[in-house]
């Protein structure tokens, strides 16, 4: 499953819904991205996507995830629009039969989802709005699996 | 007509989303954009600025039909 | 949170309570492990703690970990008693500021809790019972950290 | 009287889980339970058994009162 989500949405309902049903899955690793607050440095976030495209760029990387590691699963949803702190922005979920796999996929597609994916991001602050671009530490963290 | 679509701030330089622009090429609507709105078109061919047609990306020129979609992509800055 | 369930448990319920009223937290990471049937060669996984023991010991490892990777927070949920196949076994959620740390957390304790936490593991087959012991791996998964 | 749990393996070796002991001392009691069963006083002295009393893990020689919570851990196989 691979979604973009124009409103909030509760990761704990999608974990249960990928947890539900397993009998040779040994291992779930989830990854959970919240808008922060910043002590109210950043009021909201917009992330903007190419609906179509940007599912299917992120669908290229869940393959190369899928054979890497081995996954029995993934699911990837990603909010776009105006995000308020304290609110989900991304969810990972893969399952694997072992938790190494499982750890290393959601660390993986999380370091893409960061760094690569079509997204465009904008942070509407107190002084104004900004584009933002991956930071030295995305860019390094996805270099790791280079 | 193809369909242009442009996103994160080129979308705010050219102070619109999407236009219906009659071209016949990439290279052809790049002209028509340039002739336009030259910061606009600049920052079209700008570093990092990635093309897709139709939901490919594509590279140098490429011919448009009716009902093409083409978008401009600058750099991405992930979620 | 560190706590024993004697009954089955939705991880997902688990992720839903975590992750909520967070403004300050960027990022939670969750593993669930669950019970596989390993195609009928396992049928039921029976699990003892030390309760009281068992919570205490893995509260100290629970401590190191909120120190060691900057957590703001963590839940531990363990369950006990007999598992059948599909049924999740261990739930760790971890949170922090950024996404590397509660990955390493996460990745930390559950080294620790698969290794070395005061559980005793029997597994119930087609052919007896037999108690089982960390491997190899485990063990190495262990040695990571020290 | 101190209150006796074994776990994992040693339980089933013991063929009990929890019983009320008489004993003074964590010694006097590992007299009393080789004297009953050897085998099982051999294993709760085996590599990896670990002593708990009143659930802080013991080692060597320790006194125990009325009440005292006393419990056998075999190596631990994690979850």
């Amino acid at each position: 499953m691979i979604r973009l989500a124009e409103q909030p949405f509760d990761p704990g309902a999608l974990l249960s819904e990928f947890t539900r049903g397993r009998a040779e899955t040994g291992a779930v690793a989830t990854f959970t991205g919240i808008a922060r607050a910043e002590r109210g440095a950043t009021t909201v976030l917009e992330l903007e996507a190419y609906p179509g495209f940007t599912e299917a760029e992120i669908g290229k990387i869940a393959d190369q995830a899928r054979e890497r590691f081995g996954l029995h699963d993934l699911a990837i949803l990603h909010r776009v629009g105006k995000i308020g702190p304290g609110e989900p922005i991304v969810f990972v979920a893969t399952a694997a039969g072992h938790r190494r796999a499982a750890f290393e996929a959601c660390d993986f597609l999380m370091d893409y989802l960061k760094s690569k994916a079509p997204f465009w991001k904008k942070e509407h602050g107190p002084d104004g709005d900004r584009w933002i671009e991956p930071t030295a530490q995305d860019h390094a963290d996805r270099e790791r699996w280079s | 007509m193809a369909r242009v679509l442009l996103f994160g701030p080129l979308r705010d330089l050219a102070g619109w989303r999407e236009r219906e622009i009659e071209a016949a090429s990439l290279a052809a609507l790049r002209g028509f954009l340039v002739d336009e709105d030259a910061d606009l078109g600049a920052a079209l061919a700008g570093p990092g600025v990635q093309v897709a047609v139709d939901q490919a990306v594509v590279r140098g020129d490429v011919g448009l039909s009716a009902g093409s979609e083409v978008a401009f992509l600058p750099p991405m800055s992930g979620g």
